[in-house]
């Protein structure tokens, strides 16, 4: 689950990092209330769950409350990377000195948390990384010995920092860990964290939450669970809301695979055919009839696919019940789309024969079954 | 921080085995099927469910006492992705070795704690998320479905369930069979990496040739890719990489399976494979020609 | 710091442990208002932080709102153990069929916290221990590890539940660890755990928290911190109230000391000699000559004092200083006892000349002074 | 759970030394008395300080970095009781040994967690709020006024500091003097235990008899007798236990001081040294007569 950056910041300010004075808003006349309330300059930003914000012209400079308000009203009005703008954050503007970045991230290698620190703040991380990555710091940390003070007061002494502003930061280094693991965080990110004064304020904010955990963060959910569907497209949000494991791509041949790998490679050898995939959909192991007629039913009313392709391999999975959902889709949905079956396993014989007798394509390999819905695709 | 280098601990004929999560849907429906599989279980635990019996397995309250009752070495686990953390750390501290995770949706942050917990007991934790392994005809410790498998001397290290499932019954169609198939995990933080079956693959003598099944995300493959070309693992290797149409920064239903910036397309794996030696196929059945060819 | 029942309760709650429906009541109408809330018989039991008030006639049964009124009336104008009664607790009174005890404290030689649990509850645990230690169940918990499910549930089957019921006791072993050492307990207590039916119950709770730890604990000092003062004597409460480390004692010697170790020496040495030490009071290490001053004018307002007796070894604590807050207190005060007085270390013979000129006696060992005192006294 | 032999490890006339809280009142104070002493203190700690010096020390923010610039091998803590925790964990992942934990008033959970860790590494803790460890006439890593010690034959354990002083001064008086003198600290849960010390007593040839100095609260006097009784110590032993006069259920003074309902009581302490074979003076001044004509 992915907040949104003035959720992120909310969540922030719980744990006690210091984020700039600031409040959201839907519209500009709250706009200018806002920056009425902070006074002098102020920033506002976007909010849309996606990063390089500023260089789509996300972020906007104002003077007073009335061009708060005015820049509030253009950034609605548009689109940040291609998704629609329906809230802004209008923030104190600070006289940063200098940025930094600080973030916390799980390592797969280690398999641990790391927190990454960099005296080379507010630009993109990744970027750093690849060209000057002696300029990140790394600190693993020892899942049962966890991250202690010393730890961060060492990565704030290897940003180069002493004194009060060593403490600070590495105070927040601290709180920074301490909120990703309570919280389950997959990313927790600040970026830029600026050097204001004598002060570090959380400028930007990232927080992305393992979705596994979220049955253990009910409230999160309910808060937050809304922000990152606005990144979404029409059909990808209900998807989400079917439960179902969905991305949109932008080809013409709907894909349903049972398993994540399984699903991605028939994407792949339908591209490798010349066809266009238009989505990944998994349905996952020992899935019930239901749930097949609902994945099936979604991709015959998604207008953009013509060919529907069904690869599944039965173990728990029983193919005589993936049959029964695929041919009472068919029947119900009214719409009529050329749709090619392969099925192996559990009960292979009784689910094809089901298939067959109501008229659909069986092939017997994944192959097969992708190279023929190229075909009726339309070719390449 | 460091990786020490574990001895892995797998699984074979005699292994005593207990099943936790016995008594739900996923685990009488497992069990049965190991235990067909001449699996030896000795025991299940299910918390608040001892005292009954599963398929003629005694089911206990605690690993605890499944222990001085029934002596299992290793665990399978069925148990729901909220209490998984806590089933495992009570079977590490049982000693059980390997203990095989079969949950998807375990919190990331409990898959650390675990892994550190078994690591630094020395145990063999393989998953979460996984199907699990299987020594073909002796054994199985997961979910696969055993008739896509005949016994061979080929042997399998994935990262995915399903497509694994695939380019098995592509090897034994093509009258191969397999020694070992061992699924580490599809999540993004797993108890085994493929560079640890690849050393065990490399001292196993029943094993003639490898073949590696992977996804996009992280860089479990490079690491394998680099630990083969510096002559760490050398028998014959083919691979399948899974994701080459994936869009970055979606996770492709596996909670692993997301390309990060530059980090885990499928290219950079199958690049990395090719320049180590091994045959990566386009699709799964030119895995198992190009092992036919290898294995002459 | 030593919490009443009604408020352990509240802290039990707190963390999911059931407690019965019941209330705090200050007078009989109150007490009649929570009765009449409850329905049915009730439980008055008085609120006096010291153990065996069931014996001390502490804890009254009543039929009717009533009667409920008039026990507690009964109990307000008592003393249970010589303590007075200022509150009750009004509670549904349970159809108890079995009583167990569960406890968290530490260990002291294994360095750890020690689950302690027996199927025989409901009567002096430590009585069990003794007559019958075998059915007292100890889970050392390794601090690293931590207390765990399978930890609970194993205590739980050797207490001789199974099914649903033995995960209920698991719960709540879980929930006390939980709660104990959320809060820095020392001793976290059910006793008894009432078996009601299928329900497992807190019929009484006690729970002392770290004195060292309430640095942390802030908001629990302040809802609960005048509980114990109840079972204080007016002058251990006066010297709670400056910070004195004190203990009343029933002699008339009024005894200071530096440190722990050396103050006890000087109570026994005097009891030795036959004297009647009146307290204990420990100035600890490097004080200051105000907190002398104020710990001899303490003593010297004690009218059950009679003679004062102050042994000081000083390292970083400095004689001329601690003679200094002596003769200034004797100054201020306007009482006359006599004093006997031990002092040795850095900057003695300055501290012995200042004594000297004020006309107090100073003796060269703490055995010396002892003697001296006791005879000072009226001897035995 | 099990309690493991471990160990024990002191100081000498070489060790380097680590004061954490350096720029404290109390740690300057007796970082100056130490090195008075001989005591060779390479480096101080205060995070937020470092860069400066006290008493000629150079201070730094972190354990680290003193390790890297001043290698030292032991550390003595005057680190308030809140930071206390903390502080000692990084001395333990520095490695440091042993950890002198002056601080009093440390959480019992803090204490618990911290002596759990340096044991699983080994490591050798005195404290918390202890007076500390003085080999005499060669190195003090403690708070003890060092006139009361004169170099000798005679071994001190205590769980007290000011009553250690008077019976140290009641030997030096005597003319025995002593060999080393270690407080164990007087809170429930200490990093060593009589045991311990006595074990490396027994083995100190420098030491010819030992003087055992208790209070109230807990049975570590009662353990330490039953060594005794059972042949792990046998040199002359004399012994002196505070608090005869206590009243149950009260603390006295320290957090360890208290009568919990029959154990921990003088009596209790004195008869089970006694059987022991332990003279247990009723004063101060006895125990140093005592020892007077047990080392003729």
């Amino acid at each position: 689950m992915k907040l949104l950056e003035y959720e992120a910041k909310e969540v922030f300010r719980g744990f006690g990092i210091p984020v700039p004075r600031g409040k959201v808003a839907e519209s500009a006349e709250e706009a200018i209330r806002v920056a009425e309330m902070i006074g002098g300059q102020v920033v506002i930003k976007a909010q849309v769950p996606v990063g390089g914000r500023g260089k789509a012209g996300g972020i906007l400079l104002a003077e007073t409350p009335e061009r708060a308000g005015e820049a509030a009203a253009r950034l609605l009005a548009s689109e940040v990377r291609g998704i629609k703008v329906r809230r802004v954050l209008v923030e104190e503007r600070l006289k940063i000195e200098k940025e930094l970045y600080l973030g916390l991230t799980v390592d797969r290698r280690y398999g641990t948390y790391v927190i990454l620190a960099s005296s080379e703040g507010g630009v993109d991380i990744e970027e750093v990384a690849s060209r000057t990555p002696e300029k990140i710091i790394k600190q693993y940390v020892d899942p049962i010995d966890g991250f202690r003070p010393h730890h961060a007061r060492w990565i704030a002494k290897r940003l180069g920092f002493s004194g009060g502003l060593m403490m600070r930061l590495s105070e927040i280094a601290m709180r920074l860990y301490d909120l990703g693991v309570e919280v389950d965080a997959e990313i927790t990110e600040i970026n830029p964290l600026a050097l204001v004064g004598e002060d570090l304020v959380a400028a930007d904010a990232r927080l992305n939450i393992d979705d596994n955990a979220l049955f253990r963060h009910g409230d999160l959910l309910q808060r937050y669970g809304g922000g990152e569907l606005e990144g979404l497209s029409e059909v990808e949000r209900e998807a989400r809301r079917l439960g179902l494991t969905y991305v949109e791509l932008d080809g013409n041949i709907g894909i349903i695979g049972n398993g994540a790998g399984l699903t991605m490679a028939t994407l792949d050898t339908v591209t490798l055919y010349g066809g266009r995939p238009g989505n990944f959909l998994d349905l996952g192991g020992g899935t019930p009839p239901e749930r097949v007629e609902q994945a099936v039913t979604f991709l015959l009313n998604d207008k953009r696919i013509r060919v529907l392709l069904v690869n599944i391999l039965g173990g728990i999975t029983r193919c005589d019940e993936i049959a029964r959902g695929i041919v009472n889709a068919r029947l119900k949905a009214g719409v009529i789309k050329p749709m090619v079956i392969r099925l192996s396993g559990t009960n292979e014989e009784e689910g094809i024969r089901i298939l067959r007798e109501a008229g659909v394509e069986v092939m017997g390999t994944m192959e097969e079954a992708a190279e023929r819905s190229v075909i009726l695709a339309g070719g390449r | 921080m460091q990786v020490e280098d574990e001895m892995v601990r797998f699984v074979g004929k005699g292994t005593r085995v207990l099943v936790q999560g016995i008594t739900g849907t996923q685990g009488r429906f497992h069990t049965r099927l190991m235990l067909e599989y001449g699996t030896k279980i000795v025991a299940g635990v299910t918390p608040g469910r001892g005292g009954g019996e599963v398929e003629g397995v005694p089911v206990f309250d605690t690993v605890f006492e499944a222990l001085e009752e029934a002596e299992p070495e290793a665990s399978i686990m069925f148990v729901p992705a909220p209490q998984a953390k806590e089933a495992a750390l009570e079977a590490i501290e049982a000693g059980l070795n390997p203990i095989v995770i079969i949950t998807e949706g375990v919190p990331i942050k409990d898959s650390i704690e675990v892994i550190a917990r078994a690591r630094r007991r020395g145990i063999t934790l393989i998953g979460p998320n996984t199907p699990g392994i299987i020594r073909v005809g002796e054994c199985k410790l997961g979910i696969m479905p055993s008739a896509v498998f005949r016994k061979g001397r080929v042997g399998i290290v994935s990262r995915s369930g399903t497509l694994t499932y695939e380019v098995a019954a592509q090897i034994t169609r093509a009258g191969l069979g397999e020694s070992t198939c061992i699924g580490i995990g599809g999540d993004p933080v797993v108890g085994l990496n493929f560079i640890d079956v690849l050393r065990w693959f490399q001292e196993d003598d029943e094993t003639e040739a490898v073949v590696i099944i992977g996804e996009i995300g992280g860089d479990a493959e490079e690491r394998a890719a680099e630990f083969i070309s510096e002559g760490g693992f050398t028998k014959p290797t083919a691979a399948y990489i899974a994701g080459r149409t994936a869009i970055p920064g979606r996770r492709m239903g596996h909670a692993g399976a997301i390309v990060e910036g530059n980090v885990g397309t499928a290219e950079g794996k199958i690049e990395a494979l090719k320049s180590a030696g091994v045959h990566v196929g386009s699709l799964p059945g030119e895995v198992a020609k190009a092992l036919k060819r290898m294995m002459g």
